[in-house]
């Protein structure tokens, strides 16, 4: 299941809907990501994510694909979340259901990488500096291309 | 032609998108973007780093080289920050 | 927090108490082990796990310290339940909560693939075919031994 | 001395536990396993391939030559198979 929405979710019934009725999964895997109150040396008040509705869907639809893919998924979860956030709010989550517990794990770390560089969000940071837009950073190119030597 | 700018891109150029109609000799995404830059100095700002860009052509990741035509969404944005 | 318990838990409020009032973490991994109706070719209709009470505790503190030694954790939480479960039954919830979200991936992988080696659990499968231990599996050995030549 | 068994090793034997004093010459792992064997035939059935056992002195995983005295816990079990 693939969300895009500006309101938060409950991460207890996503995780567990993974799994309701299903008794060939013998894990899932999941990670829940938060808006920090730092950046650097700098103070976050508030985080603004922007998407591009219509290809957001497309773009996450297409990196589930992938994922399914690449490991024997029973099922999986994306939930993006846009508009403005406050430190300790959440802003995704990526959940992944497997038979092997290898499969829920990677193809969990694989979801949020490929995320960070592959999904038309962009997010403006308010901080005790001012706006600043967050930058793409390198570590996450790696991380993403990481993905791409193991296919 | 439907352009949509997001990010800093649409912060530099003070608008999130308008329908234009590039004159005939516009027949990829460079050319587009080097005609757009004469239209104001936001466009001149937001589009002078052509590295720093990135291109949708009806809601596909694009290349520079890639065509575009009457009809075509076109969005222009920073690298994405997903996650 | 670790816990060895008989009873369920709760997904959701495990992995938000993780999270709650710390606004350092940017990311919570978790993962979670569930009972499966097959193993190999043979239909399970329920697993007993048997422990070691006061030794398990002490082996999930280990590892626990480990994981902590290794990567930069904000919390950690290892659950893992004994006692007869049946297919669709949670086993265990393992969660890290890090400012980055490699840690706490990374971390989360981790004490998962040692818990399978070093956590003294064991698995008495009911089945079609009668009772059986469940062995020890070699990729669990060598998921394990991954850990210590990445040190 | 408080003896411990888990698994396989437990049904095998036909107790989870009892306390026994071995005889003076047993002084490590492997020396009370091979006493623990010459007590019937649940125990040499238990015991048999001694690759297959894990062994735990005071709730800390042990070698086989590892010593073991009077008043410790020591428990034989299978390999561990958690998570």
């Amino acid at each position: 299941m693939i969300r895009v929405q500006r309101e938060d979710f409950d991460v207890g019934s996503e995780i567990e809907r993974l799994s309701a009725g299903n008794v060939k999964i013998g894990g899932i895997a999941s990670f829940i990501g938060l808006v920090r109150d730092f950046a650097g040396e700098t103070r976050v008040r508030a985080i603004t994510l922007e998407h591009y509705p219509g290809m957001t869907e497309k773009q996450l639809e297409k990196i589930a694909a992938e994922a399914r893919g690449r490991w024997p998924l029973e099922d999986l979860t994306i939930i993006h979340r846009y508009g403005r956030l406050e430190p300790g709010d959440r802003i995704v989550l990526v959940a992944t259901a497997s038979a092997h517990r290898e499969a829920a794990l990677a193809a969990c770390h694989f979801l949020i990488d490929w995320l960070k560089t592959k999904a038309p969000f962009w997010k403006l940071e308010d901080t005790s500096a001012g706006e600043r837009w967050v930058e793409a950073r390198e570590d996450d190119d790696h991380a993403t291309a990481r993905w791409l030597e193991k296919r | 032609m439907h352009l949509l700018y997001f990010g800093w891109v649409r912060q530099k150029i003070g608008r999130a998108g308008e329908a234009l109609e590039p004159p005939p000799g516009v027949a990829d995404v460079a050319q587009l973007i080097a005609w757009l830059k004469t239209r104001g100095s936001g466009y001149a700002e937001a589009l002078r780093d052509i590295s720093a860009l990135r291109v949708a052509v009806n809601q596909e990741l694009a290349e520079l080289g890639a065509s575009v035509a009457q009809g075509d969404e076109i969005a222009l944005f920073p690298p994405m920050t997903g996650g």
